[in-house]
């Protein structure tokens, strides 16, 4: 018969799952707030949850090294721990533009801030192991919660990008179960470090089913992190969620999904398979490239941004090809700048959110902030702060990354790669000068009453102003950001 | 002595700056009248200078200060006054001193007779710097600074319109028939600047050479240093040198500014035109003599060059009727005569006859200019003609130049002819002296046809509008020193030669006494049957080429300059024109920036079709997802294939 | 002879396959979320099959997680189809066209 | 006074962030004050500079992001003192000289935090420090162009942005290269320029690395064929615009090229010494045709600005202190006499609302005083001897004659072929008779106009007659430069090139 | 051999049920037939000795899943039937097959399964269901609780994309009119709206 297992509590480790178990904490807590009372306003919502998440931060900053926990089911190393505080940082401050001036429908319902929490802890389980069942089970808690807080703006674009992203997003759960399937097949395990040790001790056997499970994992990472051609969502999405989730979405899934990314592809990157690099070299370019292009023709800042963000994503993905430390590193930096580079372009755009505005409806078309500089200089000039940014003009944020980045590639020998990240650094200057040109040089549409941060409140200013700030002086932490970023990297080794 | 030698250059340069204060505001006297004693005063030094020198006979070398230093290079603003340069500096500042008090009456009436000024005696100053500089550096500055003075001066009546160019050999301003010397005023400016600047650029790669062969600039030390180098960076050297002469003194193929230069007011053509600035090609020859006796086979060609250009010269004054166009090609022709002399080595010669020439030919055309000014500037020798009886003095000054300028006896222009033409025969070219003794005798007979029509015969201008009269007195005071200098000057040959040869390479021709008698003989037998021909046929024809003749195929060549204008227009500015025009409408807007251009927009077109993907059907992108797994996995099954393969 | 893994792990794929076809032409909301469904089951028997062949239980647990992720996603989808459906009252996959470009 | 090139750097931009509360009638009045108490610094700073010492002076060190060997590290030598003494001294002529009506406290905000930028880039001995200020300088530029230009404005300021910011990544990448293979070599990450210095690149990269610096200055100078971005940029900005832009922006890129180019590659540089100089070649003869080609007085200017870079640019190829010294006196000269030009051209374009030569003509009947003070800026132009235009000319021309003559005469024509677009324009604009009767009643310059412009034609004539102060230091530093060079040089050849083009002595037979 | 012919016999017939419900018009159709074979696969994971994992099939599927379906199209009175325009299946099918043909021809090469050692090896004496419980509650207890919250999050989901609330919109409402709606709100005395 079966003798009993026993098992200390020591060697559970839970504190593995403590940052988890904070916000799943908190998601529960504001639901049984709501149950209690509904006579509060969303600020004490919006508070609560930024509260749960700082605590989370707090307790991820309080690992040091690389922990495992729960049979090793969990895996606490460098880059988890900074995924989990970009992804606690984003979200809180993404979660500040809920305080907006107008009010819109999802901000109703306190269940909004519990699924944001729930999301947030998906991710985090998505980046704190390395069981595929587990990714994918994080993958997915994150990803209803996202199909659902989409749809909750409740306008029929929002309601249509949601079924969309569920769909495609269904598609891609079934590409994923079926590589990882095939996967398990050949290696007897879902975790990708046994997974490694497998392959390398078998000397690669079943190649064959080891690609076909490769490229359906790729298709289904792919579209988490909107590469090529898996991608088509995301304009749709931006477009249809508003202006404060779009920037989440261009933020904080990618992060997770890259150290999904990073971990996955390690198993071929170490041994330097020729298949992989190829065919993500062919990704990245695509995903660098195709965006770009797209981008220059929208009509909408919005969309623009989208299809910007996606060729970033393309950028970042280079640090996965490359593999060095300094890459690794490279991308953290990266998408920390990123963060609150994109976060200060999302925010204008939220804060000049008009619900009926007769000309240019609820969208963002360039000629709505045509003359800006004219009614209001400083919000001109800070859009036009973050564009340079985005379009890695020094000294802003993002110049600093794409440097670091491109200075990666080219110590791995990538001088093509890093000649091809530039150019498209050069293509996209357009796009993000083509706002600045209608901002700075080009005059008022006529008839138009755009009303200048509308829907700014203190809140949105102070969070706009704060990632105005770091954008500009980002020159001065980029040494202590790269430290810490080198420190947890380099404990976890990649 | 050095006070003296700044004294002499810089107050011409005080005399313009002070005029230049007036530039703007209406004409007052004083100006003129306080440049002129200015450069009285320069001209009182440099004869002081040239007592100094003569009795001293030791050169005086002053550096003011550093110019460019760099490198290696290191060119000072350095002024030598010896032998040479003195000589060239009194003719110049009496020629300039005249030219000034003349002006003073002839400019009259000028609104920018204050404008006029400064410019003339900037142009003194910097024919000084030219003259008397130590290094070849510092005679550019001057080379190029007389250049911007005959530039302002030639265009000094700016606002005149640009004449059309017509086939009419009367009217086009490309004949010497017409009443216009060229375009415009301001035309000419640019022709005149333009050219010397090709030749300049001769000259600045001369001074290159110079530069990187030798390291220095400074006369003394380059014309040390000449005879170390091997002869054919010499040859280039003098080759480029030369080609900067022939721009200022209007050689062949140069040559046509001169004669549109005579758009300028009369004095001007006086004193840059004919006495001083186009001389300075000459100079520079005498000047670099070492370098030149280096390598005799240039000076040949310079030398039958200038044969060439005399006789040329010569032969399109013959038909000319514009007055100052016929002047302005004797003094080419007279060129022609010095570069001989330089050419064939006779420096001191050269330089002999630059200056009796500076003093005849200036005076001529200052007698030119009173007759214009009697005749309201009219400049046809046609429209003239019994000028005698009311401007007497003007006429025999005129005759006097004339016949100093045919080398009568005892007039200037014989001693230094005749020597040219000793030279040439002396060195055995005897084809030079062939053609030069032709010239002579050409020379003779169009400076008294002008004499002829201008002063004699009946009066062709029409009474009511013109009353001829004589100028001020004090003009003709002015006149006067040069008309006596055309006269005697001559007769200095010996204590001249005395001085100069102490820098200048002595004559060393062995011509036997007699046969210089017989030489002496002949040309002036010439000489005089050219007058003598003028003056009769015109008492007897009252003109000289019949219609019939004026038909003619070389009457009309002569009188188109030799169709060389034609040609220049033809062949060098409208092809340029052309040219860049095509180049900017074509290869720069439509290659260049259209490829440009074309990069962007492909890019951008390759959004536009790559948006297409981007349809808002849901199917179209479950394709699109689907489409990407089947891109990776047909890759999976080349990629195993290719492995198979190995 | 009998089975080996690879029988089963055809048939899924074959499954998987007419799951993926089901997905790629139905315009059929609700149906469309049918194929999903389908493709999701067609996995399932393969990690069974493997967990069978590899005497390794993990297949198994995957298999459960992946029956619980298919009904959270029924749950989800169906939401929005309503939501969707009591605005333009069709489930019509044509009819979600405002975004494009 | 060790922080002085801090000071001189960032005062204007700090005084443009406080102008921001001036109120707009009075920005004026504080924009020239600034500029001037800014000029007063760096002249004051040129007083403090000892020529007799050829090396870095001022010098400043912080580290940025020391992990990647990034620093905020400056200071000035002869080579970019003057440069900085330009800038300064163009900006504030071109401030004072504004009559700008639009937005006028915008236009003067912006031009200050350009000034930074500028001055940045001639001080910066940190690559990437420099690569930041040479960005950034681009985006007041924009802005300038943009909102006051003309009616293409907003085509001519985006291709302007694009074209130069395209270039300068590639330089970008090569810079990272660079400082990979210094860490390859010495095991530590630096973008110090010094550092650089004591680095020998192997001569196959040398060859990519000077290509990829290339692509970066050449557009920026600009080099003939990546020129067409700048008559547009300058047909269409604003006075100030164009007057900065040629004074001071396209020196940047020659300014590059003797700061990085010639001292980081030698070999390279001398092994493309004559594929420069044809493409110099191009620049001067073509574009002086292109000049002669047009009918509008800016674009002519433009054009001459192409051909004198083009002039500039020979004179640094002939790796002879004669050359660098005379080009790096050219960028001087050619600031001053273009900054000036487009000044003047301006001047007409307030006056007329026309910058057309047809339009004008007889012009030195109704303005006498403009019209010398152009004549004298078109003297200087084509190089006359003791106007500040001949010196630099000159040594450029002499400098690379040792190389090539036969360039070097063909290049000379630059002197002959200047003169013709130049003489041409004044005829048609200055002499003759006066066709349009709105000419009779142009007023001559006077009052700001005039203020602004006196000091240009003094500038003029002073360092045409006595260059002495600029070419001292500039001649121990360069000196020195080359010196470096033939140290440097890894190939034999290289050595011996350099050696012959500093010698004087029979080469030319 | 009762496995093989079992074998060929479900996978016939859970091929041709889902064949039928990807290809029928009819939403009932589909839908029924989808529900057999979700039986049918289960007959597999019995076959496969699994049977703990073929209960939870089909109490999930045929049990949950297809109620809600059921009730879905009530909602959706789907009896009227989408029009099925397809633009143009070929792609479709040349997609679909071409990834069939590789992954099969892929998946007809056997398994090398030397390095391939069971981490979590069946237990035969035990029988399935301690087995998997065992595994579950130990290595699998992470996920296990994740996918209590995945399960909770898509139940809040539903509840709110479903729910009345959603009928109108605030986002796309004038402020006025919010104000407005609350306070007919306030009058029927529905306390969740502030």
């Amino acid at each position: 018969m079966i003798q009993p297992i026993s098992i200390s509590f020591e060697q559970l480790n839970v504190l593995t799952i403590l940052p988890m178990i904070v916000t799943i904490f908190g998601a529960l807590t504001i639901l049984t707030i709501d149950l209690i009372t509904d006579k509060l306003h969303k600020s004490f919502y919006v508070m609560m949850t930024i509260m749960f998440l700082m605590i989370d931060l707090a307790v991820v900053l309080t690992y040091s090294n690389d922990t495992r926990g729960f049979f090793d089911l969990m895996l606490v190393d460098g880059i988890s721990l900074l995924a989990q505080a970009i992804i606690l940082v984003g979200s809180a401050l993404f979660v500040l533009l809920a305080l907006s001036q107008s009010r819109f429908h999802e901000y109703r319902y306190p269940e909004y801030f519990a699924l944001f929490l729930f999301m947030v802890a998906g991710f985090q389980f998505m980046v704190s192991s390395d069981s595929l069942i587990l990714i994918f089970v994080g993958i997915e808690t994150s990803s209803m919660a996202i199909y659902t807080i989409i749809a909750m703006h409740n306008r029929s674009k929002s309601i249509e990008a949601a079924i969309k992203y569920f769909t495609l997003g269904a598609l891609a759960t079934a590409f994923f179960a079926f590589g990882s399937m095939v996967l398990y097949g050949v290696s007897g395990t879902v975790e990708l470090g046994k997974m490694a040790e497998v392959f390398v001790s078998s000397g690669f056997a079943n190649y064959p089913y080891i690609l076909i499970g490769t490229v359906f994992i790729v298709a289904a990472l792919g579209f988490k992190l909107t590469l090529v051609p898996f991608h088509i969502w995301a304009p749709d999405v931006y477009e249809g969620s508003s202006a404060a989730l779009a920037g989440f979405i261009s933020i904080v899934p990618k992060i997770a999904g890259f150290v999904v990314a990073l971990r996955f592809f390690e198993i071929f990157i170490l041994v330097e398979n020729t298949f992989v690099y190829y065919l993500l070299y062919f990704i990245i370019v695509a995903t660098m490239t195709v965006p770009n292009m797209i981008a220059l023709v929208q009509t909408d800042i919005k969309r623009m941004l989208a299809y910007s963000s996606i060729s970033h994503a393309g950028f970042a993905l280079v640090a996965v090809l490359v593999g060095t430390t300094r890459a690794t590193e490279g991308l953290f930096l990266y998408w920390i700048l990123f963060l609150f580079t994109n976060l200060g372009a999302f925010a204008i755009l939220w804060v000049h959110r008009r619900k009926k505005d007769k000309k240019f409806g609820d969208g963002h078309p360039f000629e709505k902030f045509a003359g800006l500089v004219k009614t209001s200089p400083i919000t001109a000039s800070i859009m036009g702060l973050f564009m340079l940014s985005l379009a890695g003009v020094p000294p802003f944020s993002l110049f600093w990354g794409k440097m670091y980045l491109i200075g990666a590639t080219i110590s791995a020998d990538e001088l093509v790669l890093a000649i091809i990240m530039a150019l498209n650094s050069a293509i996209a200057v357009y796009y993000y000068l083509k706002l600045i040109v209608f901002m700075f040089l080009k005059d008022k549409v006529e008839d138009t009453n755009i009303v200048v941060m509308g829907n700014a409140n203190t809140t949105l200013k102070s969070v706009i102003g704060i990632s105005a700030i770091i954008t500009t002086v980002s020159v001065l932490f980029i040494d202590p950001l790269l430290e810490f970023i080198g420190y947890y990297v380099g404990i976890s080794g990649f | 002595m050095e006070t003296y030698l700044y004294i002499a250059l810089f107050s011409p340069l005080v005399g313009s700056l002070f005029a230049g204060l007036f530039g703007n505001s209406e004409r007052k006297v004083f100006t003129g009248v306080v440049t002129s004693m200015l450069l009285g005063v320069s001209m009182i030094s440099s004869l002081i200078l040239l007592n100094y020198i003569f009795v001293t006979s030791d050169i005086i070398h002053v550096k003011l200060m550093d110019w460019i230093v760099i490198g290696n290079i290191n060119i000072p603003y350095g002024f030598v006054v010896d032998h040479v340069s003195v000589v060239m500096m009194v003719v110049v500042t009496i020629v300039s001193t005249m030219v000034h008090i003349h002006s003073i009456g002839y400019m009259d009436h000028d609104r920018s007779f204050n404008r006029f000024f400064s410019y003339l005696s900037a142009f003194v100053f910097s024919m000084m710097v030219l003259v008397m500089s130590d290094n070849f550096l510092g005679l550019f500055i001057g080379w190029e600074g007389v250049g911007l003075c005959s530039w302002l001066l030639i265009g000094f009546w700016y606002h005149k319109k640009d004449q059309p160019t017509t086939k009419d050999i009367y009217n086009s301003p490309y004949s010497t028939l017409s009443p216009y010397s060229s375009i415009s005023p301001s035309y000419a400016a640019n022709e005149a600047f333009i050219m010397n600047r090709v030749a300049d650029l001769g000259m600045l790669v001369g001074i290159f050479l110079i530069y990187w062969n030798i390291g220095s600039l400074q006369y003394d030390i380059v014309f040390d240093k000449i005879g170390e180098l091997n002869s054919m960076t010499v040859v280039l050297i003098a080759c480029t040198l030369f080609i900067g002469a022939m721009g200022k003194s209007a050689q062949f193929p140069f040559n046509t500014w001169l004669a549109n230069a005579m758009e300028g007011p009369t004095p001007v053509s006086a004193l840059i035109h004919a006495a001083t600035m186009v001389t300075a090609g000459v100079y520079l020859i005498v000047r670099a003599n070492e370098i030149f006796t280096v390598v005799p086979e240039v000076g040949y060609f310079i030398a039958s060059l200038g044969a060439f250009v005399a006789f040329g010269a010569a032969t399109m004054a013959l038909v000319a009727t514009n007055m100052k166009k016929i002047i302005a090609y004797s003094t080419l022709s007279q060129l022609g005569y010095m570069f001989v002399a330089g050419g064939l080595g006779a420096y001191w010669v050269a330089l002999f006859h630059l200056a009796t020439h500076a003093f005849f030919k200036s005076v001529l055309f200052l007698g030119a200019g009173n007759v214009m000014h009697a005749t309201n500037d009219e400049i046809n020798i046609k429209k003239m003609g019994g000028l005698y009886k009311h401007m007497k003095s003007t006429a025999i000054i005129m005759i006097i130049a004339s016949v100093a300028l045919s080398g009568i006896y005892p007039f200037a222009g014989f001693f230094s002819k005749d020597l040219i033409l000793e030279v040439a025969f002396g060195t055995h070219s005897y084809i030079l002296w062939t053609v030069l003794w032709i010239t002579a005798g050409l020379t003779a007979f169009y400076s008294f046809r002008l004499i002829m029509y201008v002063f004699f015969g009946k009066e062709n201008y029409d009474k009511e509008k013109v009353h001829p009269h004589e100028t001020y007195a004090f003009v003709i005071a002015s006149m006067a020193p040069l008309a006596i200098l055309a006269m005697i000057a001559g007769f200095f040959k010996d204590s001249y030669v005395k001085l100069v040869t102490n820098t200048l390479p002595k004559l060393n021709i062995h011509v036997s006494p007699e046969t210089v008698n017989i030489l002496i003989a002949i040309t002036s037998f010439i000489a005089l049957g050219g007058i003598a021909f003028a003056v009769f046929v015109f008492i007897k024809k009252g003109g000289y080429f019949s219609d019939k003749l004026q038909n003619r195929f070389y009457f009309k060549t002569l009188a188109n300059q030799y169709y060389m204008p034609h040609l220049i227009d033809k062949l060098i500015n409208k092809p340029y024109l052309k040219l860049s025009k095509y180049c900017f409408k074509v290869i720069d807007s439509k290659i260049i920036d259209a490829i440009v251009d074309t990069i962007a927009t492909t890019i951008y077109k390759g959004g536009e079709n790559s948006r297409i993907m981007q349809t808002a059907n849901l199917s179209t992108a479950l394709k699109w997802m689907t489409f990407g797994l089947v891109a990776f996995i047909v890759f999976v099954v080349v990629y195993l294939n290719l492995i198979v393969r190995g | 002879m009998a089975l080996i893994l690879n029988d089963y792990l055809i048939v899924s794929t074959i499954i998987f396959i007419i799951g993926l076809v089901g997905v790629l032409r139905r315009k059929n909301l609700i149906m469309l979320f049918f194929a999903t469904e389908i493709m999701l089951n067609a996995v399932n028997i393969a990690l069974a099959a493997i967990s069978k062949f590899h005497g390794d239980l993990t297949g198994q647990m995957f298999a459960f997680f992946i029956v619980a992720i298919a009904a959270s996603e029924v749950a989800i989808g169906l939401g929005l189809l309503i939501l969707w459906y009591k605005r333009y009252n069709t489930i019509n996959l044509d009819s979600l066209q405002n975004m494009k470009g | 006074m060790e922080y002085i090139l801090t000071i001189i750097i960032f005062f204007p931009a700090l005084a443009a962030v406080m102008g921001f509360v001036v109120d707009k009638n009075s920005i004026r009045a504080y924009g020239i004050l600034v500029v001037v108490v800014e000029f007063l610094i760096s002249v004051y700073m040129w007083y403090l500079f000892d020529n007799s010492d050829a090396g870095i002076q001022f010098a400043e060190f912080i580290p940025i992001v020391s992990q990647y060997g990034i620093s905020y590290n400056i200071g000035i030598d002869g080579i970019s003192l003057f440069l900085v003494l330009m800038t300064t001294f163009m900006t504030m002529i071109a401030v004072i000289g504004l009559t700008e009506k639009k937005d006028i406290k915008n236009l003067i905000l912006t031009v200050l935090f350009l000034e930074m930028t500028m001055i940045g880039v001639f001080v910066a001995l940190d690559a990437i420090l420099f690569y930041l200020f040479w960005e950034l300088s681009l985006v007041p530029m924009l802005y300038i162009v943009g909102a006051w230009g003309g009616k293409l404005r907003i085509y001519a300021s985006v291709k302007f942005f694009l074209y130069t910011f395209t270039g300068s990544l590639l330089m970008l990448v090569g810079m990272l290269y660079l400082a990979y293979v210094y860490f390859q070599f010495t095991g530590n990450w630096s973008f110090n320029l010094m550092d650089w210095d004591m680095l020998i690149v192997p001569y196959h990269l040398q060859l990519w690395l000077f290509v990829a610096f290339f692509a970066g200055f050449a557009i920026k100078v600009p080099m003939v064929p990546f020129h067409t971005w700048l008559p547009y940029a300058h047909g269409q900005a604003p006075t100030i615009g164009s007057t900065i832009l040629a004074a001071v922006l396209l020196k940047m890129g020659t300014y590059g090229f003797v700061r990085f180019s010639l001292p980081l590659f030698p070999d390279a540089s001398v092994a493309f010494m004559i594929p420069m100089a044809i493409l110099a070649l191009i620049a001067i003869i073509y574009t002086a045709m292109v000049a002669y080609a047009q009918e509008d007085i800016k674009q002519v200017v433009a054009y001459s600005s192409v051909s004198h870079m083009g002039v500039i640019i020979l004179g640094i190829f002939a790796i002879n202190t004669e050359g660098i010294g005379g080009a790096l006196f050219l960028m001087i000269s050619h600031g001053v006499v273009s900054g000036a030009l487009f000044m003047l051209v301006g001047v007409l374009y307030d006056k007329r609302g026309t910058k057309m030569m047809s339009e004008f003509g007889g012009l030195a009947k109704t303005m006498p005083i403009f019209a010398v003070i152009f004549g004298v800026m078109l003297m200087a132009s084509v190089g006359l001897p003791l106007t500040i235009g001949f010196v630099g000319e000159f040594l450029s021309l002499l400098g690379f004659f040792v190389v090539s003559p036969t360039i070097t005469i063909i290049a000379g024509l630059t002197i002959v072929l200047g003169a013709v677009y130049m003489l041409v324009l004044y005829k048609k604009t200055f002499f003759g008779p006066i066709t349009n009767p709105i000419n009779e009643k142009l007023q001559d310059i006077k009052g700001r106009e005039l203020f602004a412009l006196a000091p240009l034609v003094m500038i003029v004539i002073f360092l045409g007659v006595y260059p002495k102060p600029i070419l001292e230091p500039v001649n121990n530093t360069v000196k020195q430069l080359v010196q470096k060079m033939y140290i440097k040089a890894s190939e034999p050849t290289t050595k011996s090139k350099i050696a012959k083009y500093n010698t004087i002595g029979e080469k030319i037979q | 051999m009762f496995e093989m012919v079992a074998f060929y016999i479900f996978s016939f017939l859970t091929i041709v049920m889902f064949l039928i419900t990807v290809m029928s018009k009819n939403v009932l159709y589909s839908l029924s037939s989808l529900a057999a074979g979700m039986i049918f696969i289960s007959a597999f994971f019995f076959l496969l000795d699994a049977d703990f994992l073929g209960v939870v099939q089909i109490v999930v599927y045929t049990g949950a899943v297809m109620a809600l379906y059921a009730f879905g199209m009530m909602f959706f009175d789907s009896i009227k039937d989408v029009k099925e325009s397809v633009i143009n299946p070929k792609i479709t099918f040349v997609l679909s097959g071409l990834i069939a043909l590789v992954i099969v021809a892929v998946f007809a090469a056997p398994i090398i399964a030397d390095n391939i050692s069971a981490y979590y090896p069946i237990h035969k004496e035990y029988g399935n269901i301690q087995d998997v419980g065992l595994v579950l509650f130990t290595k699998y207890l992470i996920p296990f609780e994740v996918a209590a919250v995945m399960l909770l999050v898509a139940m809040i989901g539903g509840i709110i994309l479903a729910g009345k609330k959603m009928d109108v919109s605030i986002t796309t409402m004038p402020e006025d009119e919010i104000d407005a709606y609350k306070h007919m709100i306030e009058e029927t005395k529905d306390k969740r709206w502030h």
